[in-house]
């Protein structure tokens, strides 16, 4: 399996705040990653160095064999990276319809891409809600538009930062139905999120960052041996 | 007397749709991208003198439309592409005074290059005269033709937006602007496209309403107030919000001029003279109060 | 125990959708209230119209026997009936300090003073500090709350609402977006207030839900459809199947 | 030595036409004097009013304090002139109206240092009162903007006029849309239209009143404000045969006119307006009266007074000033119709008002 | 407090910024007192040179100041962009016009009314348009402005659409006789400065503080228990009355009134001045009138083009100094 993602030697900073420092990461297709750690410790902007977002000071990004660490965040977004944002950030003046159908697009060419009904089948109340106004939905009927709305663009790679922040415990538990589902079907995945229990049961691998440096690597057996690491970096 | 409030009607709406044409424009810049534009109205004055000049040069008023149309449009996009870029992701304070250099920097441009007189030129030959609409009843060809032109923009303005996927796009990048390019829209494109299509309606509209009024400086500035005032009573944003908006200004004034004279001739030509017009004037910002306080974002409110 | 807050069969419609359906809920002094349903329940719609936010269609809210329902959310925040936002709401340009200065001012309703220096208020800028070290962001004092990352951000918002000492807080889930370790210590900032302060906490966090509430109440589809102990929440039919699931039980021990 | 000359008149806007034509015809006069006036050469400083009072009185401002000019001419529009006049006067500044001939400054607040010299506001819109009368017209509806000058002219036309006013219409001095109004004159339906709508407010009434078809529903009278040599080349034909009113046309008969109209034609390439006509002779005059008092116009009282004596040769022919200094002189009837090279312009068809004066002269205290 | 343990590890990479109460606005001696002592040796300066026509527009400039920095109170600090506040220098002008009708000649009566009617005013239009936000109650105070545009224009009595002049200048006691040149120059002076240590003393303290916060984030001071429309409506009045006093000062300086000192273009001058000065900031409408007045007159007196020149200027403004050019000049970082 290549490299999917490969994240090398990354520095980021806010206006004079230096937040990243020479982190990496890799995702091989079709695996499920996580990225860990407290809050502010730069998991977020992890993720907008690598969506283009945020411009990364230095160090390499490759996906899918391009290096895009100078492209524009639509560029990389059409060469099928999709992400779930932190705050959720949907379009309020579109109706859900119109949220999920708008970007809609076949960027990995599956033979078998999302579609409305296959994202209304996931999330019911998305279907009765369909022509309610973004800005009309509960926080979290809005978390699981942003979860369609990423999926119907067919990405490579799906990034989801802290997805199931405000669900309920059920909704919760479907998501991560879903994703062992999508990783299944062989959808490469980049997580956040705070339920390290059920990641490890999900993904593969995960990368532990604090305060801006990559502090742990490991495969999904070893972190869950590893109970010091939750709590040193976690703080479970 | 039926006849007469026909004819106020018809009046109503051939304004209220050439204001429409301004109003769209400066809904979408205003609702998609943020930017208050207040040098809307330099386009369309911009517009004017071009299809003035070309009209004149060409002794086609259609061709003259035309080839006016083009050059607003570009002028419009290099507008965007030069200032307005540079203002979107600025308070709307800094938009507001950038662009009133603009209209500044336009108003005297023009009055450089084709002097402080306003222009005058005429409707196609076809449109000059009135045509009798049923016996007895005549009513300018022109401002008949306007009435169509308005409303066809209109509709096709409508589907655009509100039916195609780069309407959504368009309205996606509004709301939330990176979020759409992580979405993979090309936003800055979509941006200087959508300008386009603005100034290619006030050209539109400057070119209509040109032989109509006059082709003169500071001839934006007067309508731009109207236009915003459309706009918010409408919605901003909203294409379907500005046509209402435009069809409820244009009848107001109109009719308000026609009717609030008549009440007050009862007072004596010096009293009617001076409190009527002045009255007449007052009902559409009246209007625009009474609609605020029941619909505080206007009649169609867009998003959040 | 007196009751507190009273939600006297409470309806909201937006259209066609009825966010809030003849709701009732007693509130008792001192407890910590959970409020917990799936999502699109109408939980935030209920703390809009308990803090002033948005007006019932109809229905009543009592605040210490006092019937509120149409009053403003400044005036029922003087009542002390104060509420944290689901979706973070600070004064971003202003720093941890400042923000927590102005929702002092608020609470002391030293407001109007025209010519005197606010900065000259010491009392104020020490109550200040010592809050922002009760919320966990004592060393980012002089930091503007924009630059604050996603959960510090949280903890602000928890701080500007214990800055009114409240009576009665009302929390749309303050937990969300925060980390184990911040949820800890906010379990246990909530647990310290316990008796001082009633809350009414939405959260969908069970862990910690089922730590600091004294009692539960599920609403669904916009009508609360039990109240109870933890325990009896916990084991409730109705509540399992339409929020907690199936796994949960395994998930919580 | 050098006449400071402060000119200021409207360059911008509809009513530019106007002030174009009296800034053009001044210069024709000044070149005429030989560039100089009383042998004096001249300094002077053009600015555009933009027909708004406020912009004015800052400029006037100027004029009289940082330049201080000897003398104030040029504005067109009495609603510009009125506001700025007091400041004008009270610094004992001397103007000379090329235009405009307000009727406060016509009766009781006539200024000896204010002269009128082409008019005053009624004048020619009486002659269409009494034109009106003879030709018939029982029932005429009137139109004007709301200011003075459009006011005065209402009442200048009912002066001499003695049918049936069915309507005074009253528009907004900025108002370039007349479909509200010709909607009313449709239903009203008198005999004839009288309006006064000076510059591009005229152009556009006739062309939007001929569009919609109501020059075959009622006769249209004006004064030569809106049916001059402007008005004519943007109108174009449907101008035929309007009757109009003026104190001067192109083709009277005599000398000095004829070498104005021609060198006003070679200079600038069209034919000259009545506005042309008087500021051309405000600077005939102004020459005339320099030239009395020796090159010197410091001594204000006689340079007023060789002001008052207007004694040159103006266009109009026989020309004089009342005791109110404003002008006794023949307010001649013209006929739009196609000319003898083909193009379209004005023709005197005879005098409606003979030795004129006006109406308010008599309030007047100065001798 | 046993939740007091403070998170274990923070980042610190940003540099902590004083701790202070809340914002601060200070009134810097090094850049007031120079400014002051300049604008009252002007006079001398310019009767020594023979340039007494300068004081005209320098004291035009100055009352258009007072009215700028009143805008820039509700605009910069409070956030209430009012479209309309020319309308209040209408009100104080005409005030001013009127009393003087009426042979009420002493400033000391024509400013207190002109100021107590700008209140009246700002708080009647004020108790309807703050409820709407942004760019709607942008358009409701324009809407009002407009109406009252348009209520001058009819009033006959007051000269309608035509203006009135006002028979002379006002005197105000020790000054008995109408008030030259100089005298209203300086009264101008004296106006601008107490409107500046006034409106510096407001936003330093509880009220100014609010007031910020409000503009920042309105919903959540009202629920700190702040009745925000109240706070809202008193900074309203507090700049209208301010608006109203410039514009009878403004009437008395220029000795005409119409409608059109009422005109939107007004408003939207003022806003011009405030922002291009820097809006929030003390001296921005100070500043911003400042530049704007000087560039009109000066460049006017070159071409005739001169408002291209101005537009230039405003477009290169906003480009460097986004925040206004107070900010760039007297490098005080903004908030
Ligand atoms: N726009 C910004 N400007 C300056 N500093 C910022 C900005 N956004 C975030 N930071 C800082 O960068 C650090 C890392 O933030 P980031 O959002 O990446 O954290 P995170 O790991 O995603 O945290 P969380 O779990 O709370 O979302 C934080 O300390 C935060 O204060
Ligand atoms: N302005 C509105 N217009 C129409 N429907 C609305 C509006 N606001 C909320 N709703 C609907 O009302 C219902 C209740 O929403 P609410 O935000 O109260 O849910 P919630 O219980 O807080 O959910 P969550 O746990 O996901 O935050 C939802 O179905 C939502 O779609
Ligand atoms: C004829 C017009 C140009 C001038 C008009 N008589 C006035 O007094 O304003
Ligand atoms: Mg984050
Ligand atoms: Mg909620």
């Amino acid at each position: 399996m290549s490299a999917l993602l490969d994240v090398a030697g990354v520095h980021t900073s806010y206006g004079s705040s230096k937040i990243l420092a020479d982190v990496g990461l890799t995702i091989a297709e079709g695996q499920v990653a996580t990225l860990l750690g407290r809050n502010g410790m730069g998991k977020t902007t992890t993720i907008r160095s690598v969506l283009g977002l945020t411009q990364a000071q230095s160090g390499s990004i490759r996906f899918r064999g391009h290096a895009i660490e100078r492209l524009s965040a639509d560029k990389i977004a059409r060469m099928g990276m999709a992400v779930v944002p932190e705050g959720r950030r949907i379009f309020a003046n579109l109706s859900v319809e119109e949220n999920l159908v708008a970007f809609s697009a076949n960027r990995n060419s599956t033979r078998e891409p999302w579609t409305l009904d296959g994202i209304y089948d996931l999330f019911p109340r998305l279907k009765q809600r369909r022509r309610n106004m973004g800005n009309q939905l509960s926080g979290g009927e809005q978390q699981m538009l942003a979860i369609g709305r990423a999926l119907m663009t067919n990405p490579y790679l799906l990034i989801l930062d802290e997805a199931t922040e405000g669900l309920a415990p059920l909704i919760r538990e479907e998501i991560w139905a879903c994703l062992s589902k999508l990783r299944a079907q062989g959808q490469t995945i980049l997580v956040v999120d705070k339920y390290v229990d059920r990641l490890v049961t999900i993904a593969d691998c995960h990368t532990i960052i604090e305060r801006g440096k990559v502090v742990w690597k490991g495969p999904s057996q070893a972190l869950a041996d590893d109970r010091m690491l939750w709590e040193r970096y976690i703080g479970v | 007397m039926n006849t007469v409030i026909l004819e106020q009607t018809l009046n109503g709406i051939q304004f209220g749709l050439m204001l429409f044409l301004l109003a769209a424009g400066l809904t979408l810049v205003f609702g998609i991208m943020d930017l208050v534009n207040l040098s809307h109205g330099s386009l369309y004055m911009i517009g004017a003198y071009l299809i003035a000049t070309f009209t004149q040069a060409l002794d086609s008023f259609w061709l003259g439309m035309l080839l006016g149309i083009g050059v607003t449009a570009c002028v419009g996009v290099l507008l965007e592409m030069t200032i307005l870029r540079q203002l979107y992701k600025r308070d709307h304070l800094s938009q507001v005074l950038g662009t009133f250099a603009i209209i500044l920097i336009a108003n005297e441009s023009v009055r450089i290059l084709w002097g402080p007189q306003p222009l005058t030129f005429n409707p196609p030959a076809s449109l000059a005269g009135p045509v009798e609409l049923f016996p007895g009843f005549e009513y300018p060809a022109y401002r008949l033709a306007i009435m169509a032109v308005g409303a066809l923009v209109a509709a096709a303005l409508y589907v655009l937006i509100s039916k195609t996927r780069i309407g959504m796009k368009v309205r996606a990048g509004a709301a939330d602007r990176e979020m759409a390019e992580a979405m993979g829209a090309k936003v800055s494109w979509m941006f200087s496209g959508l300008f386009a299509c603005g100034a290619a309606l006030c050209a539109l509209a400057g070119g209509m309403l040109g032989p109509l009024l006059a082709v003169q400086v500071g001839m934006g500035e007067s309508i731009l107030i109207l236009a915003f005032v459309v706009v918010v009573i409408g919605g901003i944003g909203s294409v379907r919000g500005a046509f209402v908006g435009s069809l409820l200004v244009g009848m107001i004034d109109t009719l308000g001029r026609a009717v609030i004279p008549s009440l007050f001739s009862g007072f004596g030509p010096e009293v009617a003279s001076s409190v009527a017009p002045a009255l007449a004037a007052i009902l559409i910002y009246l209007l625009m109060a009474a609609i605020l306080f029941w619909k505080p974002k206007g009649l169609f409110p867009v998003g959040a | 125990m007196s009751t507190v807050l009273r939600i006297d069969n409470l309806v909201k419609r937006f259209g066609g959708v009825l966010a809030t359906d003849k709701a009732c809920l007693d509130v008792s002094e001192g407890d910590i209230h959970a409020l917990i349903g799936p999502n699109g329940a109408g939980k935030t719609t209920l703390i809009h119209q308990l803090s002033g936010a948005l007006v019932p269609t109809s229905g009543h809210i009592f605040f210490q026997g006092e019937n509120v329902t149409g009053s403003s959310i400044d005036k029922r925040a003087r009542q002390g009936l104060v509420r944290s936002y689901q979706i973070t709401s600070i004064f971003k340009p202003f720093s941890v300090h400042q923000n927590l200065t102005i929702a002092i001012q608020g609470r002391t309703r030293e407001t109007l003073g025209m010519w005197r220096r606010a900065s000259y208020v010491q009392t104020r800028l020490e109550e200040a500090e010592q809050l922002a070290i009760r919320v966990g962001l004592g060393s980012k004092l002089g930091q503007s709350a924009a630059m604050l990352s996603h959960g510090e951000q949280r903890q602000l918002e928890v701080g500007l609402a214990l800055a009114m000492r409240p009576k009665m807080l009302l929390l749309d889930e303050p937990m969300a977006g925060m980390g184990h370790e911040e949820s800890g210590q906010l379990v246990e900032l909530l647990l310290g207030l316990k008796r001082s302060v009633t809350i009414l906490l939405v959260e969908h966090d069970m862990d910690a839900v089922f730590k600091v509430a004294d009692r539960i109440s599920t609403l669904v589809f916009g009508r609360v459809i039990a109240t109870g102990t933890p325990d009896e929440i916990r084991r409730h039919p109705e509540v399992r199947k339409a929020y907690l699931g199936d796994e949960f039980e395994e998930v919580a021990a | 030595d050098t006449l400071k000359i402060g000119f200021l008149t409207t360059l911008s806007g509809p009513g530019s036409v106007i002030g174009n034509e009296i800034r053009d015809g001044f210069n024709l006069g000044l070149k005429h004097s030989g560039g100089k006036l009383g042998g004096m050469d001249v300094d002077m400083t053009i600015v555009d009013d933009h027909q708004d009072p406020q912009a004015a009185r800052k400029t006037v401002d100027r004029l009289i304090k940082r330049d201080k000019v000897d003398l104030i001419t040029g504005m067109a529009f009495s609603n510009v002139l009125l506001p700025v006049l007091p400041q004008i006067l009270q610094s004992g500044t001397i103007y000379i109206s090329p235009n405009t001939g307000p009727q406060d400054y016509a009766g009781e607040k006539c200024d000896p240092r204010f002269f009128a010299a082409a008019w005053q506001t009624e004048d020619l819109p009486a002659a269409m009162g009494k034109f009106a009368n003879e030709k018939g017209y029982k029932k005429v509806a009137i139109v004007a903007p709301a200011y003075p000058g459009g006011r005065e002219s209402l009442n200048g036309f009912k002066s001499l006029y003695t049918g049936t006013v069915t309507d005074e219409i009253y528009t907004k001095l900025d108002q370039l849309d007349y479909s509200a109004e010709l909607a009313r004159l449709r239903s009203v339906k008198p005999d004839a239209v009288f309006y006064f709508l000076p510059g591009g407010l005229g152009v556009n009434f006739i062309k939007q009143l001929n569009a919609a078809g109501l020059d075959k529903q009622m006769a249209i009278l004006t004064t030569g404000f809106s049916a001059d040599e402007d008005v004519i080349k943007s109108v174009g034909a449907p101008m035929t045969g309007l009757f109009n009113a003026s104190q001067w046309a192109s083709d009277l008969d005599n000398e000095a006119n004829k070498r104005f109209v021609k060198d006003f034609n070679t200079t600038y390439g069209r034919m000259p307006t009545l506005y042309a006509s008087q500021a051309y002779d405000v600077a005939r005059l102004i020459d005339s009266a320099a030239k009395k008092t020796g090159g010197k116009v410091t001594d204000k009282e006689a340079f007023r007074v060789a002001l008052k004596s207007a004694d040159f040769a103006s266009v109009r022919g026989q020309f004089a000033f009342n005791t109110n200094q404003f002008p006794i002189q023949n307010i001649y009837m013209r006929q739009v119709q196609a000319l003898p090279d083909g193009k379209l312009g004005n023709r005197l068809i005879g005098t409606a008002l003979a030795n004129h004066k006006d109406a308010f002269a008599a309030e007047c205290k100065m001798k | 407090m046993q939740a007091a343990s403070i998170l274990a590890a923070t980042p610190t990479a940003t540099p902590l910024r004083s701790v202070s109460g809340a914002t601060s606005h200070s009134l810097s001696a090094a850049v007031t007192l120079p400014i002051l002592l300049g604008l009252l040796l002007l006079p001398i300066a310019a009767h020594f040179y023979g340039q007494e026509y300068f004081l005209s527009p320098v004291t035009r400039v100055l009352i258009y100041a007072v009215a700028a920095s009143s805008l820039n109170l509700i605009l910069g600090f409070g956030g209430m962009v009012s479209f309309g506040h020319a309308a209040f220098m209408g009100v104080g002008a005409y005030a001013a016009a009127a009393l003087m009708m009426n042979q009420v000649t002493s400033l000391w009566i024509a400013l207190p009314v002109a100021m107590g009617l700008g209140a009246v005013v700002s708080a009647v239009i004020g108790l309807i348009s703050l409820r709407a936000h942004g760019v709607y109650f942008i358009m409701i105070t324009l809407a009002f402005a407009q109406m009252l545009y348009y209520v001058a224009i009819s009033l006959k009595f007051l000269g309608g659409e035509d203006g009135l002049s006002l028979s002379a200048r006002g005197s105000m006691w020790p000054v008995l006789e109408p008030l030259d040149d100089t005298a209203l120059y300086y009264v101008a002076v004296l106006m601008l400065a107490s409107v500046v240590v006034f409106i510096q003393r407001l936003v330093n303290a509880n009220f100014g503080h609010v007031l910020e916060a409000i503009r920042i984030n309105e919903t959540r001071v009202a629920s700190l228990g702040v009745n925000t429309f109240r706070h809202k409506l008193i900074a309203f009045m507090v700049a209208g009355a301010l608006a109203g006093v410039s514009g009878a000062l403004l009437a008395h300086q220029s000795g005409f009134v119409s409608p059109s000192l009422m005109h939107w273009t007004q408003s939207g001058v003022l806003m011009v001045m405030v922002i291009l000065g820097g809006a929030g900031h003390l001296y921005g409408g100070i500043i911003g009138a400042i530049i704007y007045g000087v560039l009109e007159e000066s460049l006017s007196g070159y071409t005739e083009h001169w408002q291209l020149a101005l537009g230039v200027v405003l477009l290169v403004a906003v480009l460097v100094a986004p925040q206004g050019i107070s900010r760039l000049i007297l490098k005080r970082t903004p908030k």
